[in-house]
């Protein structure tokens, strides 16, 4: 079985058990429809609806969800030790580690579905280029899962993890959530240029995280 | 089902973990057949098997290890969310065995109406048989098992008993740290002590 | 036995000449930059704050580099010995970026009328100084001496990638912070030579001061590790 | 033992744990720091410092803070069926639910103190009546605390519980946000016949959900 | 230390979980002295149990229960992120027991130099051993007790079969499911069977 395959089995054992007991996705997409709708009934639609507030908006609730997600899928495996299981497989910290980023990418994926499809309906924002808008989301999440397993990771088992892994994980996302939100921002407008350069450096923020966790980043599940 | 040779080693291993040592320079080498690991409650039996596994870093030591390793500790070490077949079939595939005698493991430690119901809604000796049921499943060449015989009725411990007795048979290596079943250290097995962190038994 | 002792004897012996050296430039630099430096044209003597805002952003960027580099070497060999370096380094290296921040502050106030303002440098160098300290939270969170180094090296390997960020971000839309004005990418530095070599002998003191609190910092987190280990009764680890 | 010592025994104990493992009150203040410096940073200083929307995104933020420390405190009883331990006591169920809301309150009440001071320095808000400005939050936090330990109540044990306790806690909670938010932005800009209004009903919601809280939910502990 | 009185019946209790019947039409009447519940792995022990200290709710039929109550399920249920003794100590107080007995029933347990350790951080049997300790550090009329001996040592298995005896003379009313020490059975105990969800020995 070689690592690739491995990876997939990882990732489909997640997806299924997330599918079973939805905790992390139907949180994820409530926590971005509920700040959509709060935001525009509090805030007033028409300032929610500026495309770059609104863009921030989903770029924030997708972070927040991505860490629901993430530390959510680690605790279900630590309920009965059953991370343990997996990490004494031969390949299995690769396979954890490969797995649990292309199932979070995927349940974000859902989310931010859901969530932009929310945010386009109910605050009637332009959509200028369709197109970039979704190779912007789809870069934007792929960019922002890495960067949340390893964190979670690094947390993992120790004491306030819950509350550590958003102190290490924000501050390390800022700079992506700004180029997504420039990216959706300038998508949504039809400034064709911006979208596609931000959407190069969410490209970039994707590679070196991904290539970082898949190399350093395995050894350090316990 | 064929098994792979494998065996383990520790050498000199210390383990510390929150500034306190758990282990003390423990050098030990498990070959085929039945080893069993005995020893008061607090006295390192989890953490050797832990560390043998891989599983906890050795502060000072070595570790030596060949071939795949099925371990199964204090808990069943199955995903809650996924029915006991789930549960075997992924770490089945995952070996890249075939996942055909998965049914049969189940069946023959009397699940086989019980293999698709979310592991969480089984009960306790229920969900320690669906997890010993690994031993069959997995062709490993070592296994390593923590306390396997609590939470399982009668029937189950003699079933648990004679599928020790296949593995050594295979020439698979089996490590059972229990505090139950004294009658298991007869019959050529090795008795290994440890009591404080440190063999008692070279 | 020659193989612990030597770079720990080694260290020993250098030490004080470090912190000597550390003082002798320190109290040059102060010289230098409080009387000798000209009075700037447009600014007045608040300028002056920049022999201390700017080595101490530039030595939070050494830090954080070195930091990387222990990292790396941790994970590569895993001797203890990097892993004392990386925290020496990190926990310098939010000093000197706290420094920055509170020197940067002071500065604002007089020249931009603020304390602080949402600008692109400003920010990045508050996310870095925000990411270090929650570095030195995951160390402190976690007790087991080889997990703590890992998880550590990990994070000091991703976190690095700010300081570019953070050097970079003045190029950014609507900066109000000085642009590049030593570290110019092609040309001379735009500064008075005065200035400028003021600004390189309080760069060189504050290098100094680094180099004397790693060697300290090092050595009292490796004698750390060796009390413990002597406390719990079992031989200390390999050290390079 | 009294019914109210049993329950200070459990708020006492809920806070020592929580003291120890800092999960939930840590993770909450940074979700809420983070929330104000995000939104301040992606959405542009000058929007932010609008009193209205900074209100808004403190009591949003708050309230998810309020989930996700209750849901925590829950789920660290799960943990070893500490929980059943609990219930079986004599009395059990009503100071476990009490202890539950007075634990939280206090809780949220530090985030509020810490997430309050925070945003009022980097948005540099205008802060007309500070005492009213207390006495919103105050009573905003503990209209918060016993709607959500009902939810999280209802939703103990069930699958997808994650994301079953925003979806029941938000709806609910949608008037009492609005009204702590008026009254937060009236407070702060000087209106004190409208902050003491908002307050009023901030004060009805905390006596309803309180008294019905108590008088019915512990029965659904199980 | 006194004991109040207590006792616990269920009278054609069915409990009902998911749809599946999982106690059927159970009567049953705990008086003082020792009662041990034999059956098969899934065969309803544990519910019974719970429903005894009516933590789940019966579909059918009536519990009735007079006094304080002590169950003790296959979890040790102390509290993570306290120690021992912080927890022992809690549920004393919450009796309105006083809290001197926590750290001799601690120290008779052989936890007296890990009772200021976080509970998750002791081993399974000193785990075990912190939660039994409440059989000592709290008076209760009835004592529920679900397989009590599993990851126990030697030392600590006879120094809980001396608890519940002891408890026994004390006048308590003591329930054990177990699969383990045949030899309870003995002694005057009353022995309940059960399997598939239905009492054997009525
Ligand atoms: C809190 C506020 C401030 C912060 C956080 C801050 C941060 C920084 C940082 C991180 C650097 C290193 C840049 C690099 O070389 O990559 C730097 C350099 C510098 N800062 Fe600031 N700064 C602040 C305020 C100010 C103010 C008010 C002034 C003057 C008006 C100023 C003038 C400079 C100058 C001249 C440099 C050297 C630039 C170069 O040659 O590259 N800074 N600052
Ligand atoms: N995370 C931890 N932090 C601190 N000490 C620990 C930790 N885990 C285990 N210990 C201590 O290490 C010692 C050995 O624990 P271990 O679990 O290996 O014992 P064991 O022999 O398996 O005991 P048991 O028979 O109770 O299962 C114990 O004294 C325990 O308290
Ligand atoms: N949450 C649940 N959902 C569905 N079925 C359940 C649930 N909990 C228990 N069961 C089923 O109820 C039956 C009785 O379970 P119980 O835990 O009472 O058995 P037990 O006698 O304690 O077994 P053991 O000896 O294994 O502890 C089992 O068949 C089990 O699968
Ligand atoms: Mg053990
Ligand atoms: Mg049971």
């Amino acid at each position: 079985m070689t690592g690739l395959a491995r990876v997939g089995l990882v990732a489909s054992r997640e997806l299924s058990a997330e599918r079973r007991q939805p905790d992390g996705a139907v949180a994820a997409v409530t926590f971005v429809a509920v700040l959509v709708l709060l935001e525009s009934l509090v805030v007033g639609p028409s300032r929610a609806r500026d495309a770059t507030v609104a863009a921030a908006l989903f770029w924030i609730a997708l972070a927040f969800a991505a860490i629901v997600v993430a530390m959510r899928s680690f605790d279900r495996e630590l309920d009965d030790d059953a991370l343990d299981a997996l990490v004494v497989l031969p390949g299995g910290r690769d396979a954890l580690f490969g797995g649990k980023v292309l199932a979070l990418a995927a349940t974000l994926g859902l989310v931010a579905l859901v969530g932009g499809v929310l945010s386009l309906v109910l605050l009637d924002l332009p959509l200028a280029l369709p197109v970039h808008v979704v190779l912007v989301v789809v870069l934007g999440v792929v960019a922002l899962a890495p960067v949340v397993v390893v964190d979670v990771v690094l947390a993992l088992r120790l004491r306030a993890r819950a509350a550590l892994v958003p102190i290490l994980a924000l501050p390390v996302l800022v700079p992506q959530l700004v180029s997504a939100t420039q990216g959706a921002a300038a998508a949504l407008t039809g400034d064709a240029t911006a979208a596609l350069a931000w959407s190069g450096i969410l490209l970039a923020f994707a590679l070196v995280y991904g290539v970082v966790g898949l190399t350093i980043v395995p050894a350090a599940i316990e | 089902m064929r098994t792979v040779e494998a065996c383990a080693s520790l050498h000199d291993a210390t383990v510390v973990i929150d500034d306190r040592v758990i282990l003390r320079d423990v050098s030990l080498e498990i070959g085929p057949g039945l080893t069993v690991l005995r020893g008061p409650n607090g006295a390192g039996k989890t953490t050797l098997l832990r560390a043998l596994a891989g599983l906890v870093p050795l502060a000072r030591g070595r570790r030596q290890a060949t071939g795949e390793l099925l371990y199964i500790g204090h808990r069943p070490m199955l995903l809650h969310g996924l029915t006991a077949r789930e549960n075997l079939t992924f770490f089945a595939r995952f070996r890249g065995t075939p996942a055909d005698g998965v049914a049969g493991a189940l069946a023959a430690w009397g699940l086989a109406d019980r293999a698709d119901r979310s592991v969480e809604t089984l009960s306790a000796g229920e969900r320690r048989r669906a997890s010993l049921a690994r031993l069959d499943a997995e062709a490993t060449g070592l296994v390593l098992l923590d306390e396997p015989f609590a939470d399982l009725d009668d029937a189950a411990v003699s079933r648990l008993g004679e599928a020790i007795a296949r593995a050594r048979g295979d020439g698979r290596a089996v490590i059972v740290a229990t505090h139950a079943r004294h009658e298991l250290d007869q019959d050529g097995a090795r008795r290994v002590g440890i009591a404080a962190g440190a063999l008692t038994t070279p | 036995m020659i193989e612990t002792t030597f770079p720990r004897g080694f260290a020993l012996r250098i030490r004080p000449w470090l912190g000597i050296a550390a003082a002798a430039s320190f109290a040059v630099a102060s010289v230098m930059a409080l009387a000798w430096a000209p009075t700037d044209a447009v600014q007045g003597d608040v300028y002056r704050i920049m022999y201390v805002h700017v080595p101490a952003a530039w030595l939070a960027y050494l830090a954080f580099v070195v930091v990387f580099l222990a990292s790396v070497g941790w994970l590569w060999s895993k001797r203890p010995w990097f892993d004392a370096a990386a925290v020496a380094s990190a926990e310098i290296g939010v000093l000197f970026t706290g420094l920055a921040l509170v020197a940067g502050s002071i500065w604002a106030k007089p020249t931009w009328g603020v304390w602080w303002t949402w600008e692109p440098r400003l920010v990045t160098t508050a996310v870095m100084f925000v990411m270090y300290v929650g570095y030195l939270l995951l160390r402190s969170l976690s007790t087991d001496f080889d997990r703590r180094a890992t998880r550590a090296a990990i994070l000091g390997v991703i976190l690095v990638l700010d300081v570019p960020i953070v050097h970079l971000s003045v190029l950014w839309a609507n900066s109000l912070h000085q642009l590049p004005t030593v570290l110019r990418a092609g040309g001379s530095p735009a500064l008075d030579s005065a200035m400028l070599l003021t600004l390189m002998v309080s760069v060189a003191a504050f290098t100094l001061v680094y180099l004397y609190f790693m060697s300290a910092r090092v050595a009292i987190e490796l004698s750390r590790r060796m009390t413990i280990w002597g406390a719990a009764g079992a031989q200390p680890p390999r050290l390079p």
